[in-house]
């Protein structure tokens, strides 16, 4: 159940690569939060941010235990993710959450191999899915870490320390391999399987499109977590929509991103 | 709620609890914001457009904020009559909502289609015809620029329906007052205004429009004062009640749309921000008129005083 | 600045030395600026409307701010054809600005008085007829309104003038291409669109408009969609040169007018905010071309690429 | 010559009656300030305040010397006054000024006494006139302070400090004198004259009336700081206009705030 609340920053740092790390005083949407849900963040006047903007509840503070706070991690693009960088500890904000469908997985059997595969600020929502996971699945759990340099990886040293393994990947090498991490994923994709396996995977468009057909060929499960524009999050204005794979008439063309996803199996959605 | 009365009457005797509605397209079926809102407690909600058949919508992006707006063009995705009667419709009634169902249609038959296969549903409160979308091909602005085809779709509908109807104007026409009286010649009992703009967006880097359909409809605070201007002439035009609609955020928002004429008004674009605002709206206006010795919230309808 | 070019050309010759101009009324009579701006290095000043005697203008107060908009009834204070042909005029041919006048009269003969009292004047570099002023009691937007009258207006003005002519249209219309193709056919060698649009805003404490004259015309950022829009529509149906206007902020504002099909554009309120605003767009035009290797900044006109 | 610049936030004070101090890096335009004169601030983004307000410069910084810094003490009103409130030290304004005619003194002669008359927030430029003005004229100047209660009078210590005689006035009575400032003012101008007077007045249009009325019927030289909503404060939108006393023709019926102004000789408009 969404919750509608004012929340305070309490801190933000830039992390590198045009990209920031807010944390937010919001333990009621911290507490209900899945990995790959997600909050809309204005000012309380709406007046001033006629459109609130989606971001993916990234990271819950404290590690362990009930949940405090919590974080987003975000890249500036445009006016509104340029003002929230001006937001200093005590400003109060808008925030609805935590809304839309996250991460599942299919068989949370013993042995089921995750590989998460980020592109860029994608990797927002895997911390989040690393605290949920307990010991064991973060363990069976493999995290494809991509983007143009080095800077781009976000969080590397927090990833190492709760993931089974990172595979780094830059455009130019200067991190990890040099190329897409589409590539290392095939690799892996190709190997023999050791058991059952899910692709989990968040990032620009072109990667999501590419990682969807080389799960859709070798008939791996993946989910992907798409993005859309958006004006409220919790399934009104229908701004959102991305379209189906299979409408199943010609007036059910279209699924919204925020309430039916943002995470869809890769067999619903033309990414 | 004070004592304050806070009733208003809009057109073939209908009583509205108090004269904050939401706008069509801004607050879906209602039932999406039953967490945030009681939805009982607002003056009504127009619910998103609906049309004789399902609609698909028109392809993403479908919206792009301006400044202090937004631009959309959702193209009236909607479930089609059918399917709000049998399973939106007996929702709201359970919430005991005061429903207005906002229709849509291609041509006058579509229109009649609409209102003729809910008329003899019990819980609507009334119809209000959107002669003025900008985002679609057919319809919408077609009739909504041309004060014949307003009189005409009006009255084709007021036909078939005993239920109060309201006309919803474009603002984006040469002289306002023309359609209006259109609009209550063909037997319109109250004129809802505004709707959207047309407008357009273009990133310049792509080189391409950002909404997939080109254009779309401009909303929010930006609209607000040529919202606020065009229902002043039409309030002063027209014997009918008139529901201002536009860019409304506050409660100051809402009064300066009474102070001009109108009889009620509907909030739009804002709920998507804030999906409490409408009903904290209603209890702002009681306070707000409390706090200034206002004892009936219709003395504030078109209680402005001219200058000079 | 680069070898790029910068050159457009705006009808009957006229070549300017980039498009970026200043509009009529956000730029007094360029003087103003001239602590701020090197007013050689524009494209262009539109002055402040001139009408053939001294107008007084509106009482205060005329101005207020509005969502990312402002509101202006300033109602044409200007100090006449005689005092700017004879004060004006001079220090402007002094600093080496490129000159158009703005042109408003109350019916045909005072357009017609305005351009005949300045056809011999040297340094003017185009006329530019405001039809469209909604601030004003009579002319302005009744002869903007109307496609008849503005043929009438600029037919007759034609006659009396060799210059580049250009006519200035409201937004406040149906169809804004019949207004634009009306100019064309009385002999406009260019439009430039848009104009304020009719707005209003209420104190909601004293009751009143807070505008003495009770509505006024809102420019800024919060109708530049809507701008975008119109100049889009216009520059496909009509043959001669569109100058985009309304809500410029930004070099991408600029380019965005440009893509969409306007030949040069015209920075408005915003050089209120930033009196050195319209100089450093010409410099940020430049760089921006320069960035994406554009050799020619008449490349992006009209250079939008459609959806689908 | 006004300078357009971008200035830095240094300080911001709440002084109560919901007014603030604010301190700005704009050495460029402290030095050429004159008391009466005004500055346009917005943010450096036309798009995000597209109409700049006007504030008098109030005080600069250090209090003698050459000045390093500047002043505006302003109230909240509305939407701008309200953002103003939240420029932390370090925001970045885009700041125009010095802006105006500010006051003059007819005869800077020997002995000439002054009567400054200040109603709440019209007090902001009269710090700065105290320190123009050097000792000597200092000592002969009388400040006529009102307001509706004791938080409304501004800077009371400071003045009580530079200005020979300070006369507080509040309409409770929780300060001074009970009444309106126009009480005391009437007094001193009915009492038998020392020498050459002129009263400079800032503040609420009624009150600015009633002072005016109160010189022009005894024939005392004074000076109005007028307020009108302005756009540019440069001459250029001519938004700011008042009416004149006695216009010359029909078509100069109105004079600029920004420019002819802020400060007019009572005789010259129409308050
Ligand atoms: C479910 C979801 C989760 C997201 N999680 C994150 C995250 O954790 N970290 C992060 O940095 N970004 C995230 N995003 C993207 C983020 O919302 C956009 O980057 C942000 O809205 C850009 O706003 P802007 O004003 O700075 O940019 P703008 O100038 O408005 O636009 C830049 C780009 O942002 C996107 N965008 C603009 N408006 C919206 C909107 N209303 N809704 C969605 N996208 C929009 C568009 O693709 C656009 O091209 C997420 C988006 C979605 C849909
Ligand atoms: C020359 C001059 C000097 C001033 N000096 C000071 C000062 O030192 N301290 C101080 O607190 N205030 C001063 N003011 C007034 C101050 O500019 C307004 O209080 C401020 O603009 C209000 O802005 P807002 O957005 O908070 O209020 P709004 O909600 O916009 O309006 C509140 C009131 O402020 C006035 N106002 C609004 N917009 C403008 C505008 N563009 N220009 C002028 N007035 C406007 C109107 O009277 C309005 O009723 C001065 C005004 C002028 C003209
Ligand atoms: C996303 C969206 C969808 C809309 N859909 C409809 C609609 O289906 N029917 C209609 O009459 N108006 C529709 N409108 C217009 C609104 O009802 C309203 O008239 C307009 O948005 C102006 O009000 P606002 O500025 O408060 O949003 C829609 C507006 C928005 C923003
Ligand atoms: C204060 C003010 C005065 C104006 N005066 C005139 C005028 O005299 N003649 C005219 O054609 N347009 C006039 N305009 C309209 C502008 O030239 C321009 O068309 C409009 O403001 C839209 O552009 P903008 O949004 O960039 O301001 C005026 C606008 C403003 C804000
Ligand atoms: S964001 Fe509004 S329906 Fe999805
Ligand atoms: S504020 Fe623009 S002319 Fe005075």
């Amino acid at each position: 159940m969404p919750q509608d609340l004012r929340a305070r920053v309490l801190e933000q740092e830039e992390l590198g690569g045009g990209c920031f790390r807010m944390r937010l005083d919001a333990a009621p949407i911290a507490r209900e939060a899945r990995a790959g849900q997600f909050v809309m963040i204005g000012l309380p006047d709406p007046a001033e941010t006629l459109v609130r903007r989606p971001f993916s509840v990234a990271r819950l503070v404290p590690d362990t235990g009930e949940p405090e706070a919590l974080e987003i991690v975000y890249k500036v693009y445009g006016r509104r993710t340029r003002q929230m960088t001006r937001f200093r500890p005590g400003t109060e904000v808008a925030l609805l959450g935590p809304l839309g469908r996250g991460f599942w997985i299919p068989g949370e059997a013993e042995g089921t191999e995750v590989l998460l595969v980020a592109g860029g600020i994608g990797a927002a929502p895997f911390p989040l899915f690393l605290q949920r996971a307990g010991k064991d699945l973060a363990g069976r759990t493999t995290l494809f870490l991509g983007g143009g340099t080095r800077d781009d990886l976000l969080l590397v040293d927090w990833f190492r320390e709760r993931c089974g393994e990172v595979v780094l990947v830059t455009e130019d090498g200067s991190a990890g391999e040099r190329g897409l991490v589409t590539g290392p994923l095939a690799a892996r994709l190709d190997a023999p399987p050791r058991g059952e396996r899910v692709v989990l995977a968040c990032g620009p468009r072109p990667m999501l499109r590419a990682v969807a057909e080389l799960c859709l060929a070798r008939d791996v499960p993946c989910q992907l977590s798409l993005e859309e524009r958006m004006a409220c999050g919790f399934g009104a204005c229908l701004g959102c929509v991305v379209e189906r794979r299979h409408p199943e008439g010609e007036f059910d063309r279209y699924v919204r991103v925020c309430t039916e996803g943002p995470v869809f199996d890769a067999r619903e959605v033309l990414p | 709620m004070s004592p304050i009365r806070m009733q208003v009457k809009v057109g073939r005797g209908l009583v509205l609890r108090n004269p904050v509605l939401t706008a069509s397209g801004t607050f879906g079926y209602g039932l999406e914001f039953e967490p945030f809102c009681d939805l009982a407690a607002l003056g009504g909600i127009v619910v998103k457009g609906i049309s004789p058949r399902p609609r698909a919508g028109n392809p993403p992006p479908r919206l792009v904020e301006t400044p202090c707006g937004m631009l959309n063009a959702i193209g009236l995705q909607n479930v089609g009559v059918e399917r709000f009667r049998t399973e939106k419709l007996p929702l709201l009634r359970e919430h005991g909502a005061t429903v207005v169902v906002n229709v849509y249609g291609h041509e006058v038959a579509d229109y009649v289609a609409v209102v003729r296969a809910l008329e003899e549903e019990t819980g609507i409160a009334a119809f209000e015809l959107n002669l003025s979308c900008p985002n679609v091909k057919e319809g919408g602005l077609e009739i909504g620029r041309s004060p014949r085809a307003i009189r005409e779709v009006t009255a084709a509908v007021r036909e078939v329906t005993s239920r109060p109807l309201w006309v919803k104007l474009t603002p984006a026409v040469t002289d306002i007052v023309e359609t209006a009286e259109a609009a209550v010649s063909g037997g319109a009992d109250a004129l809802s205004l505004i709707n959207t703009f047309p407008g357009m967006v273009v990133d310049v880097e792509t080189r391409r429009p950002v909404l997939h359909r080109g254009t779309g409809g401009l909303s929010g605070p930006a609209i607000r004062p040529l919202a606020v201007a065009l229902v002043h002439r039409v309030a002063r035009a027209v014997d009918v009640p008139v529901i201002g609609i536009g860019g409304i955020t506050s409660v100051r928002d809402v009064v300066e749309f009474l102070l001009v004429g109108a009889t009620a008004v509907q909030v739009g674009t804002a709920n998507f921000h804030d999906p409490a605002l409408a009903a904290r709206l209603v209890r702002e206006l009681d306070a707000w008129c409390e706090a200034r010795g206002v004892a009936d919230v219709r003395e504030l309808v078109g209680a402005l005083e001219e200058n000079r």
